[in-house]
């Protein structure tokens, strides 16, 4: 079924496609396999959000992609192709030069995230002159731009500060800019609001929603934030315990949830706007690698569950890019968002 | 950068004095009277208050060490016990073979230690790894004399390449003043090559965790740049720290290897002015150092201030 | 009580072992480490019965058979320049070694902890004082430092051990000020303050015990960094003084007839060796096994 | 000021268990000349009553968790009155202080610093008995046996280190802690941000449950106002060091009367794409002012949309907002066209 999931992206051929992507880790378990027959595509132009709660495997995922997953203690299987080509088969110095030029990321902590040790013009320039070729005065000139589309005030000085003397907010659109400098296809998005305050995430958003649609760019999204996904994202894939357990449109997924953990999210989270609904947390939480069941792996927390829920359950297609991994798929009546 | 040093040359005055009156309490320290200790146990009182009042043991304390500090600035560190010579002109043709030497074994020690942690951070859990990290394990844990006396009786009693003992100073023949140097430079720099190479690898595989490097992956930039680029400039602040550390105990350590080597610098002479218990030299010999020491730090210092944006930007 | 699904919390994320036995089996994972602390451990059983282990009376001068090389005569290891058994001699020796490790380390700690915990936990200008102080005893380099003492108390190993114990006593206060100031930012301790919890008993119950846990890597790297020290001032002849020995001190003794016997400084040389690097690598292992401990509090969920 | 805002809104007359005056917190930065006084909380004010819960709202910096530590007097308060119970707190010291300290408990934001890795749970657990009664270990023991069960973990887990839990139960175990004492104010200090969703409301629904049984109140230090909407019976909303707006939680979600509550709740995104994407989205410009230079005036203005002239000369005074509580804005006493009457100028739409 996995296959087939590109295949049904009739009109475009997806930027991203990946496809029965498994991950293990080294660890004193031995080799644990954190992701499991993950498939799903995004489409160009698109903003497909990736949620799910801690260790549901999202952001080994979204690392994967890059090739970014530490080499000697981790395995990876399955497809990974970017606009057709397969990235698996590439070398490092392949890879590198699909980074950054074809695929950008930014991540969570834009403290961290930036070099403190050169300025924020030198880490553009760096980026820029090695996929793009460009002499350093024009590299520059570049980074000044940048810096300014994103809406630093006072680009030309600040291109020559260091990271340290940006706020959190414009660090993080510093990190874009660098992300963005040389207009990738893909903009791989790991939570990179979460450290940042609302009114400051809510301009993030923005800016991230301003510069896809300017220049073309998909976007995957990655985050536990289903207000976050409900603003932003198109597309939704919902992963818990290392699998894809959800996809569809954000309208699907929101308001026809097909699988229950997708339905336990949406009734555990708060709305700023309505307080008549009453919280319902899921019982227990997000078992460790190690302890993933052999059937189901949401059945040990899922209040519909029967004895055949312990067999394993594959995904199940339920049309053109909509799927569940659900057992009881088709008998239940789940309540979404309204 | 001025503001810097300007700062740093404030900070140091309470340095220099705890380490000064350090130095110069160690004579008030000595059990028994040093007067005795230069005449022998069966002299006159005459005699030793003579020598007292010579050496101004008779004076208060305070006034002693206001004596003795006032000679500093114009090098006068008394004289010493024994030879009434000056210690200052003891001190002077002795200073610069122990500063060549140090200098000597601190260069082996940056030439070895630093490519070899460069190449263990960058390849964890690889041979180069193993190979780099049990040799810093071993280099670490060998006395700087085993090595010099097997470098002794390896290489200088079985051939005629470097000479067993003896300094030739640079300016009599650089081609001797190398052969003479080595084999010390070796035996002292190499715990400190094998201590450089351990913290950089150190520095060098937790800077290779953070999230900047994931960034600079992430955006393409080819493996070697950012190891040698972005990562090694972040890890150039723990190695500059090390590598001044490293400073003050090789020149701790040149006590030892001058010995063996029968070099005539401070170490040899420390050692010997120590069983003599000719104080005065000995505190020369200690105040010399800790300037040395704290000369080096302040470069370290400097230098942080030049690596870390974070100090040099206000 | 069912609203808040106390079934569910029940399942403890995971379970495998106490504090103690968890930390006690990552160390023993370690192969390199226990082979250490074996060795450690066979040396001090050496020390404590030399008397019955050395195949020779260490002090037994043979004139005739002077500087034999090892597997002579009965001679494992050769003998020394007065004919004297070499391995009786290393291991009467491993004695003074280890005592001198020992004293060094503890004089080190008796000055340094409790003026660390003082520094960091009164801070102000006492902490000031204190730090311009360490400051400047750390200027001095460690063996020049040892040398200036012996040189006003004269050379002994006590002494000797003393002025090491002095060069580590800044280092450790630094250490335990440092571990203090992280500690005393945990929110641990905030909580205890909020409890109401008297300041002394903070120290002792919550701050102490957090800040001892590195000091013992500390106090293991300290006691290789000693032994090296005290066979350096011996191996000058400004530490054991004869007719007491210590494999410095041989190597000393050695270095003179260097061109006769290499073997002789070879197997003093070896032991320091051997057991400085145990040290090292016990206290990296404890340094792994405490670090790990703490790193994987943090990203367990 | 006129009488009426002088009385906050429904205590109506009896005692309420927490109230706070006119509260400025000040830190000093750096040393020597080059010190400075960092004022991270001023003229805050707002009262908590027996069995409320009352939420703190605001982003980083804005003095929240100040606030909370000054109650508990582990930051020293340099203005103001902290009553608890109708007792003065900011004059207590020593013994008295200690005493005090079993009647109002924290819960912290990092569940995993908040308890001391090299102890016990029991030990934790039974922290504040030992400090506050003269249980004996045998009693102390029984009550920590209760304690763990009333928070949804079990005995035997009693006699683990805190490494061995996840974040939620380590919560838990915190949780039951600030409860030992039975307190009449537990203050939760972000006590939620750091857990994930489903765990998240685990808890929320532990703390209710503990607010029926042990009549407790909550002071509630946040930054997600979802979260707050869903638990709190009044809010207070925080910037820069000072309380915005406060009031009943349905009359401020619904028609926040200050500007910065109005684009705080704009901000939020809501977990339904059609609603979400219908929402206006109030867009404040630029950062958070240097705490170390706020501006003059309302400390908001220079974010504020509907900035005038007096904002940047005179402070806003607390005044009474339609619908309950107060509000710190010179919309509502000096706008254009109000003269002085306080009206509902803004909309949610």
């Amino acid at each position: 079924m996995s296959d087939s999931t590109a295949r049904q992206l009739d009109e475009a051929s997806p930027v991203l496609a990946i496809d029965g992507l498994g991950v293990e880790f080294a660890s004193e378990h031995g080799w644990l396999r954190v992701l499991d027959e993950v498939s799903f595509a995004v489409g160009p132009r698109e903003t497909v959000g990736l949620v799910g709660e801690s260790g549901s495997g999202k952001s080994v995922t979204s690392l994967s992609v890059l090739g970014l997953l530490p080499r000697r203690s981790s395995r990876v299987v399955g497809d990974i192709r970017l606009r057709g080509r397969e990235l698996g088969g590439l070398s490092t110095a392949e890879l590198e030069d699909v980074r950054g030029r074809e695929i950008a990321m930014i991540f969570q902590e834009p403290m961290t995230s930036l070099n403190p040790a050169f300025t924020i013009g030198d880490q553009i320039v760096a980026v820029v002159r090695r996929h793009l070729g460009w002499t350093k005065k024009q590299a520059r000139a570049h980074a000044i731009e940048m810096l300014g589309h994103v809406g630093i005030p006072n680009p030309r000085q600040r291109v020559s500060e260091y990271p340290h003397q940006f706020s959190g907010g414009m660090r993080q659109r510093a990190m874009i800019a660098l992300a963005l400098s040389c207009r990738p296809r893909l903009l791989i998005a790991d939570e990179p609001t979460t450290a940042l305050d609302v009114t400051i995430q809510a301009q993030i958003l923005d800016l991230i929603r301003e510069m896809a649609e300017e220049n073309d760019m998909s976007v995957l999204f990655v985050t536990h934030d289903l207000g976050v996904v409900a603003d932003i994202c198109d597309r939704v894939v919902v992963m818990y315990a290392g699998q894809v357990v959800e996809e569809g449109t954000a309208e699907e997924v929101f308001c026809t949830p097909r699988h229950p953990y997708t339905e336990g999210l949406l009734r555990a989270m708060p709305d700023v706007e309505d307080h008549v609904r009453e919280l319902v947390p899921i019982p227990g939480t997000v078992p460790p690698p190690w302890e993933f069941p052999a059937g189901c792996r949401f059945a040990d927390r899922c209040s519909y569950a029967q004895d055949r829920c312990r067999q394993p359950v594959a995904l199940t297609e339920l049309g053109p890019r909509r799927a569940v991994r659900c057992h009881r798929f088709d008998e239940l009546d789940l309540e979404g968002a309204s | 950068m001025s503001r810097v040093l300007v700062r740093r040359l404030l900070t140091m005055i309470p340095l220099l004095f705890f380490v000064t009156l350090g130095t110069f309490m160690l004579t008030h320290l000595i059990p028994g009277d040093p007067a005795i200790t230069v005449l022998g146990d069966n002299s006159t009182p005459e005699r030793v208050e003579a020598v007292r009042e010579r050496l101004g043991l008779n004076e208060p304390l305070l006034s002693q060490y206001a004596d003795w500090i006032s000679g500093v600035p114009s090098l006068d560190l008394g004289t010493s016990l024994f030879s009434s010579e000056p210690v200052r002109d003891t001190l002077a043709n002795r200073i610069p073979v122990t500063l060549s030497l140090t200098a000597a074994a601190l260069f082996v020690a940056v030439l070895i230690g630093v490519p070899a942690g460069i190449l263990a951070a960058t390849n964890p859990g690889r041979w180069i790894d193993r190979v780099a990290t049990i040799g810093a394990t071993l280099g670490v844990a060998a006395p700087s004399y085993l090595i010099g006396s097997l470098l002794i009786a390896w290489l200088a009693l079985k051939s005629s390449i470097f000479p067993a003992t003896g300094y030739v100073p640079m300016e009599e023949s650089v081609v001797d003043w190398a052969r003479s140097i080595t084999l010390p430079a070796v035996a002292l720099g190499s715990a400190a090559a094998a201590e450089i190479a351990r913290q950089l690898r150190g520095a060098l595989r937790s800077v290779l965790q953070e999230d900047y490097v994931r960034t600079a992956r992430a955006m393409g930039l080819r493996g070697r740049i950012v190891v040698g680029k972005y990562a090694l400039k972040n890890a150039m602040i723990p190695l500059v720290t090390v590598i001044g550390f490293q400073v003050t105990s090789l020149l701790g350590g040149t006590v030892i290897i001058e010995q063996i080597f029968g070099i005539q610098g401070l170490g040899s002479l420390a050692v010997r002015k120590v069983l003599e218990q000719d104080i005065p030299v000995v505190q020369g010999i200690v105040l010399v150092s800790v300037f040395v020491v704290i000369a080096v730090n302040l470069v370290v210092d400097l230098m942080y201030s030049y690596l870390d944006p974070k100090v040099r930007v206000r | 009580m069912t609203a808040s699904t106390p079934d569910s919390a029940v399942t403890v994320a995971r379970v495998r072992g106490r504090g103690l036995r968890r930390f006690a089996r990552r160390f023993l994972r370690q192969r390199t480490a226990l082979v250490a602390a074996g060795f450690l451990l066979l040396m001090v059983l050496v020390a404590l019965f030399a008397d019955v282990l050395a195949p020779h009376d260490p002090d037994a001068q043979t004139l005739r058979d002077t500087l034999l090389s090892p597997l002579t005569d009965g001679h494992v290891l050769g003998t020394d320049e007065l004919g004297r058994d070499v391995l009786s001699r290393l291991i009467h020796a491993a004695r003074v070694s280890l005592l001198a490790a020992v004293i060094a380390v503890s004089v080190g700690f008796v000055l340094g902890v409790p003026l660390g915990l003082i520094s960091g936990y009164v801070g102000g200008w006492v902490d000031t004082v204190l730090q311009r102080i360490t400051d400047a005893v750390m200027s001095f380099p460690p063996l020049i430092l040892a040398i200036a003492v012996i040189a006003v108390l004269g050379p002994s190993l006590t002494n000797a051990m003393l002025a090491v114990g002095l060069v580590f006593a800044p280092r450790f206060l630094r250490l335990v000020r440092a571990s203090v100031l992280s500690v005393r930012e945990q929110t641990y301790i905030e909580a205890a303050k909020t409890i109401g919890t008297p300041m002394p008993v903070i120290v002792l119950r919550h701050v102490l015990p957090n800040v001892l846990s590195p000091m013992i890597v500390q106090m293991s790297l300290a006691a290789g960094f000693s032994l090296l020290a005290e066979a350096g001032l011996s191996f000058l002849g400004l530490g054991v003084q004869p007719p007491d020995s210590s494999w410095g001190s041989m190597m000393g003794r050695a270095f003179r007839e260097l061109n006769q016997q290499t073997w002789l400084i070879v197997w003093p040389g070896l032991m320091i060796v051997f057991t400085v690097l145990a040290f090292n690598v016990l206290g990296d292992a404890l340094s792994d096994a405490l670090g790990r401990e703490i790193r994987e509090g943090n990203d367990d969920e | 000021m006129n009488d009426q805002a002088a009385v906050p809104a429904g205590t109506s007359g009896k005692t309420p268990l927490l109230e706070v005056d006119d509260l400025e917190v000040a830190y000093r930065i750096g040393r020597g000349r080059r010190a400075q006084d960092l004022i991270a909380v001023s003229g805050v004010s707002f009262h908590i009553d027996h069995g409320e819960t009352f939420a703190v709202v605001g982003e980083s910096g804005s003095g929240k968790s100040t606030t909370a530590r000054a109650i508990t007097r582990t930051l020293p308060v340099r203005a103001g009155n902290i009553r608890l119970g109708g007792r003065e707190l900011t004059e207590l010291s020593g013994r008295e202080l200690r005493r005090i300290r079993s009647d109002v408990q924290m819960v912290f934001q990092d569940p995993y610093s908040s308890l001391n890795p090299s102890m016990l749970i029991r030990d934790s657990i039974a922290e504040p008995l030992r400090v506050h009664t003269d249980l004996d270990s045998h009693a102390r023991d029984a009550a920590a046996h209760d304690l763990i069960q009333a928070v949804g973990l079990l005995p035997e887990h009693l006699n683990r280190y805190p490494y061995e839990f996840s974040g939620g139960q380590r919560q838990r175990i915190a949780i039951a802690r600030a409860i030992a004492t039975s307190p009449s104010l537990v203050i939760c200090d972000e006590a939620l941000s750091a857990l994930d969703v489903s765990t998240q409301n685990q808890i929320i629904r532990l703390l209710e449950e503990i607010r029926q049984t042990k009549s407790v109140a909550y002071l509630f230090i946040a930054h997600d106002l979802a979260v707050v909407r869903h638990i709190a019976d009044r809010v207070g909303v925080m910037y820069l060091g000072r309380m915005m707006e406060s009031g009943p939680t349905e009359r401020v979600y619904n028609a926040p009367a200050h500007p910065y509550t109005e684009a705080l709740l704009s901000a939020v995104p809501v977990p339904h794409p059609r609603r979400q994407r219908a929402r206006r989205r109030m867009l404040l410009p630029g950062d958070v002012p240097n705490p170390l230079e706020p501006p003059s005036g309302c400390v908001f203005r220079t974010r504020c949309p509907r900035a005038m002239d007096i904002c940047a000369e005179e402070v806003p005074m607390p005044f009474p907002a339609v619908g309950g509580g107060e509000v710190a804005c010179h919309l509502h006493t000096s706008g254009p066209e109000l003269g002085g009457e306080s009206v509902r100028v803004l909309s949610t739409a």
